[in-house]
């Protein structure tokens, strides 16, 4: 299915937290400034409402999206008040892909875990966790997965300052 | 370093083996004898680990209760310094995380590229591009199926593979100067062309593969004691593969057909799989389980040859022609966001690249296969023995760059 | 290098030889002359100390060839070199390796049980000494001929089992721990393959002594009488290929090398040993590897037996220097093509598993050696006197 | 060596007997393996037929720091790893050599700017012998850095006293 398609088809089934679609567009040449959008096409999905987004996508026979490709996070922006959730979805029997972007404020990053439908959501909630501070609500394994456990810092936001040093080791 | 097996315990006497899986999908495992669990740990320096990764394991006696991998040792924050080079400028850190296969790291990620440019690549690029890929392939696979023979005990295959690759090595010295970090294919095609003779070194170093190929598989896949070793171990059903987002020869280990140069096939792959000229090998459980370690180097192995057949129809097929697309020197990538998957040897590579337009991306993020991979050792180590845990891990062929990125 | 409990152990080996054979170097001795205030007693101690003394050098030079060879011949086997540097093709890279062992740090991990550390690799160089002493250089020159050489030789070897499991819980280490319990489990499985085996030969030659096994396949070129032909007995070469397979896992070698597998274990129970005690545990195997495959080539190989060794009787006469010097020749000959035989299995082979270890051992070799004896013993009891060769 | 350790004077003889010793050190330098990221995989070459370390000597790769005279540090360091380097290296026994290969080991590499947990050369962390440049550095890289390290070893003094400084 087609990008088109696949949004019918979660239209029609009336998937939870469905916000619509973003889909790549020429510039306008009237107006200068405008460079249009390229790239992939997009649903956006309410961010409470992800895990029960993923579990429709998952057991709805035509979608089928078995695999959780790709689970991440987006700072825009050093001024933007929303991080972006980047979800990958891919279909084996299929063949098909879906974007998914959930915005999440960035004063109160919270959202609910996927791990109890996509185990392989976990690694992932962990490092998006601890690369921008995001909180994970019900996440089994709230640990630290690249950094040390004692890591000050959520390195991957926009306005990240470096260390100084760490543990006696200068970073300079 | 203290041992906690130095205090003696009563052991509990049980009915039989049996696995008991509790509510919370957890599973314990129940022996005639039980003695108190030890805590050992795998690494970051352990010869089985490949590389800097560590393995909390809990153990009893030789069996493994519970394990847990910790990775961050080698975190060398490739999507922060995305963030802060320019587009071309990252290129050589794709070449750094995984590091056995670094031309399908440049694919991937200037393919990700490519496609928020809408560049049109010519088709001896292309060409190209399709045989540094698979040669890349075959690379790699060699050294995850030497290093297994090496986890195994096995160490003079090891030495055998490493001289195949070192020609292959030699061949992508020829082209771009760089034994191991090339950086050779670019946004918008390769860097330059093929030197005069490469093509038929080539043509040369395939001949000589597949009969080398033919003796390793003598030495390794059907020794006995290697069948032994790796038939009904580390068993991933379907249903565990796909949960955890297995990709690659992980998840066709498994029995699953699915290989994304032929299901969702990008570049030359659509043409070449239209033309029958490979086929994608499968895990069929022929020494054991479908699914156990066997099967998973198996498909690694018969890759090798298929690398070898799409190498082949592109030498048969390549013509002279341009190798790169006009591109400007500095990159200024229209806004928007793209995300690529490719087949990388250890399974699905993604680029998910956002642009603003400008001339230094925005976010740069790498879906490592192998950081995905590795996650399904928690579920599949626990009732294993040691020895097997050595098999499991080696048979899920990380390289430990990628899973730290 | 010498600890009290290898003195006491030699000594005790010795007496049996002033009785049963005739010890070249005690009748040297007793021919050289010596001022007259030294008592008789002497004599015997002297040979005692310089039979252990040509003991420890042989344990030390075999030790070194032993590892050049490995490195040799698995830089062979692998389309290398191996060491090339260090004297001709590297052959003084043991002597180098040595020196460099005896200046490293001496170091004892703390939390280690430093009695136990130190004592072990002591306990394991000084049982393989011990066993070296049933070990003759030739059929008149031998440190002790022991009627029950064969059984003296199975009994010390075990005790290498003692040290390298107090090795491992002297450490203090987990991973020398589980070495240490792979190799206590792994011996006392193929000790009883290995003792049962030899059962077979020693039924046919109706001797546990070494010189008398070795004497009794005299004739036939030095070649025909072999132990091993079919024409001797049928079962031999099924019991060897269990014998063979019990030595590997005796003296830890791959595929049998779980006690120290390298990717399991990191070092098994070496882990934490440095320097020279390191290496006397490598001393250790080397020693044990090539006490192995001479009692192998006694009990089925012919022993002092071959082409030259008869040859040589012929052309000098029996018993003279340069006879003596070709069975010499011989056993060692037969010892390092052993030798090789396993560096060959080892450089090719992956590792197997310990419950595959312990399944091959229990459930196979032992009943399948076991059959042999039985089988053995019908032959030389039933077939074997109505044989006209025989 | 303990007591004999840089207790004599200057004279043929100890200059000889620590020619010796420095020769026997130098021709037998065991590495451990221990590879970090992508320089392990030139390291793995560099023990390979093509470039067989083994021929110097240097070819047995121990598993256990206990046994290692000489740490490789083959690839990048980042703080994670460095309090794990420095107890590897207080695990070997004296005498004790490192080789920082590849950029990273040396100083940062290409991680210089932007790799927050990027340890800047691994000589903050543990006393570093000799530095080869590359990324990665070529097998031969690695060899050469091997016989710098040889030349070091064969200036030491064993026995005698080190030459005292004005």
């Amino acid at each position: 299915m087609d990008f088109q398609g696949i949004h019918d088809r979660l239209q029609a089934i009336q998937a939870p937290g469905l916000q619509g679609a973003d889909e790549p567009r020429e510039p306008d040449p009237e107006n200068k400034k405008d460079k249009g959008r390229f790239g992939d096409p997009f649903v956006l999905v309410d961010a409470k409402l992800l895990p029960a987004f993923l579990q429709v996508c998952r057991d709805d026979e035509r979608l089928n999206m078995d695999l959780v490709a790709d689970f991440t996070a987006t700072d825009p922006a050093k001024d933007d008040e929303n991080l972006w959730i980047n979800v990958q979805l891919l279909s084996i029997g299929q063949k098909h892909r879906l974007a998914i972007k959930c915005m999440i404020p960035k004063a109160n990053a919270v959202m609910p875990t996927s791990v109890p439908v996509h185990r392989s959501c976990q690694w992932h909630e962990r490092e998006a966790a601890e690369m921008y501070g995001i909180t994970f609500e019900g996440h089994p394994d709230p640990r630290h997965i690249l950094l040390p456990d004692d890591w000050v810092g959520f390195p991957m936001r926009k306005d990240y300052e470096f260390p100084e040093e760490y543990h006696g080791i200068s970073c300079k | 370093m203290t041992s906690t097996a130095q205090e003696t315990h009563e052991p509990t006497i049980t009915r039989s083996d049996e696995e008991v899986v509790l509510d919370s999908g957890e599973r314990e495992f129940m022996f005639d004898v039980r003695t108190q669990d030890m805590e050992v740990n795998f690494g970051p320096q352990h010869p089985a680990t490949h590389g800097v990764m560590r393995i909390l394991m809990r153990a009893d006696g030789e069996v493994c209760t519970g394990a847990q991998p910790h990775l961050g040792y080698l975190h060398r924050c490739a999507e922060k310094i995305g963030e802060n080079v320019e587009w071309l400028q990252y290129l050589p850190y794709t070449d750094r995380y995984d590091y056995l296969a670094a031309m399908n790291n440049n694919l991937g990620y200037s393919m990700a590229v490519e496609k928020l440019m809408g560049v049109e690549i010519p088709r001896r690029a292309l060409m190209i591009r399709t045989i540094c890929a698979e040669l890349n392939r075959i690379g790699s696979h060699l050294i995850a199926f030497g290093t297994y023979g090496l986890d195994l005990g096995a160490f003079t295959p090891f030495l055998y593979m490493f001289r195949e690759r070192e020609w292959m090595m030699a061949l992508f010295e020829k082209i771009c100067g760089a034994r191991l970090t090339y950086s050779y294919i670019r946004i918008g095609g390769v860097f330059n062309d093929a030197p005069p003779g490469w093509l038929s070194e080539v043509e040369r170093f395939c001949d000589t593969f597949e009969e080398k190929w033919k003796e390793y598989c003598d030495l390794l896949m059907v020794n006995h004691i290697f069948v032994k070793r790796t038939a009904d171990v580390g068993v991933i059903p379907v249903d565990m593969a796909l949960d955890f987002g297995l990709t690659g020869p992980m998840l066709r280990g498994s029995g699953v057909d699915f290989d994304l140069r032929k299901d969702m096939p990008y570049e030359l792959y659509d043409e070449i799989w239209k033309d029958k000229a490979f086929e994608i090998p499968v895990g069929t459980g022929e020494k054991g389980t479908l699914g156990d370690c066997w099967d998973r180097v198996y498909v690694r192995v018969m890759e090798m040859m298929e690398s070898i057949k799409i190498v082949r129809w592109c030498l048969a097929a390549i013509e002279p022609g341009p190798v790169i697309a006009d591109i400007p020197k500095t990159l200024r990538v229209p806004p928007g966001e793209a995300y690529v998957g490719i087949e990388n040897p250890r399974g699905e590579l993604g680029h998910y690249v956002v642009s603003d337009g400008g001339k230094v991306g925005v976010r740069v993020r790498v879906r490592g296969p192998s950081f995905v991979n590795l996650a399904v050792l928690e579920a599949i180590l626990p009732g294993a023995l040691i020895a097997d845990a050595i098999a499991i891990i080696g048979s899920t062929d990380i390289v430990v760059g990628e899973t730290d990125r | 290098m010498l600890t009290p409990i290898e003195v006491v152990e030699v000594a005790a080996a010795s007496p049996a030889s002033a009785q049963g054979g005739t010890n070249m170097l005690n009748e040297l001795l007793a021919k050289a002359p010596r001022p007259e205030f030294v008592p008789d007693w002497v004599v015997p101690l002297n040979a005692i100390l310089i039979g252990v003394g040509i003991l420890v050098a042989i344990v030390s030079l075999n030790a070194m060839f032993g590892t050049w060879l490995e490195r040799k011949v698995s830089g062979h086997i692998q389309c290398r070199y191996g060491p090339m540097r260090v004297g001709w093709h590297g052959w003084l890279q043991p002597l180098v390796d040595g020196v460099k062992l005896l200046l490293k740090e001496d170091m004892i991990p703390k939390g280690a049980d430093r009695v136990l550390y130190v004592i072990a690799p002591a306990l394991v160089l000084s049982s393989v000494l011990a066993a070296m002493t049933a070990f003759p250089l030739s059929r008149e020159f031998f440190f002790a001929d022991i009627d029950l050489g064969l059984f003296f030789i199975l009994a010390m070897t075990s005790t290498t089992t003692i040290g390298v499991v107090m090795a491992g819980w002297a450490s203090n280490s987990k991973w020398s721990l589980y070495g240490a319990m792979r190799e206590a489990a792994q011996v006392v499985a193929y000790e009883i393959p290995l003792g049962i085996s030899l059962l077979v030969p020693v039924m046919a030659a109706g001797t546990f002594n070494l010189i008398e096994v070795s004497d009794m396949q005299s004739g036939g070129f030095g070649v025909l009488n072999w132990l091993i032909w079919p024409w001797v007995n049928p079962l031999m070469l099924p019991a060897f290929l269990i014998f063979f397979v019990a030595i590997l896992a005796e003296t830890k070698r791959a595929p049998f090398d779980l006690p120290e597998a390298e990717s399991e274990l990191v070092a098994g129970f070496l882990t934490e040993y440095s320097g020279i005690r390191w290496s006397f545990f490598f001393m250790e195997e080397y020693a044990a590897m090539l006490l192995f495959c001479v009692v192998g080539s006694f009990f089925f190989f012919g022993g002092f037996e071959s082409p030259l060794t008869s040859a040589a009787g012929g052309m000098f006469g029996d018993g003279s220097v340069l006879h003596q010097l070709a069975a010499f020749t011989t056993i060692v000959v037969k010892g390092f093509a052993g030798i090789f035989l396993m560096m060959w299995l080892r450089w090719t082979l992956p590792r197997v598993r310990i419950d595959q270890i312990m399944t091959m051992g229990y459930k196979y070799l032992t009943p399948l050696a076991l059959l042999c004896v039985l089988l053995a013993g019908i032959w030389e009891v039933f077939l074997a006197p109505y044989l006209p060769w025989r | 060596m303990g007591f004999l350790e840089k207790q004599f004077q200057e004279n043929v003889l100890t200059t000889k007997v620590d020619w010796l010793l420095n020769w026997c050190r130098l021709s037998s330098i065991w590495p451990m393996t221990f590879g970090l990221a992508c320089c392990a995989i030139e390291m793995m070459a560099v023990g390979c037929a093509h470039h067989d370390i083994d021929r110097f000597g240097a070819g047995a790769f121990r598993a256990s720091p206990r046994q290692a005279d000489l740490m490789i540090v083959a690839g990048t360091v980042n703080f994670k790893m460095a309090e794990r380097i420095k107890r590897l290296y207080d695990q070997m026994p004296s005498p004790k050599y490192v080789i920082a290969m590849g950029a990273c080991a040396t100083g940062g590499g290409p991680y210089y700017k932007f790799g927050y947990t990027v340890v800047k050369g691994v000589d903050r962390v543990v006393p570093v012998d000799v530095y080869v440049a590359g990324c990665p550095p070529r097998p031969e890289a690695l060899l050469e850095g091997l016989m710098k390290l040889q030349e070091k070893i064969q200036n030491s003094s064993v026995i005698r006293r080190p030459a005292r400084t004005a």
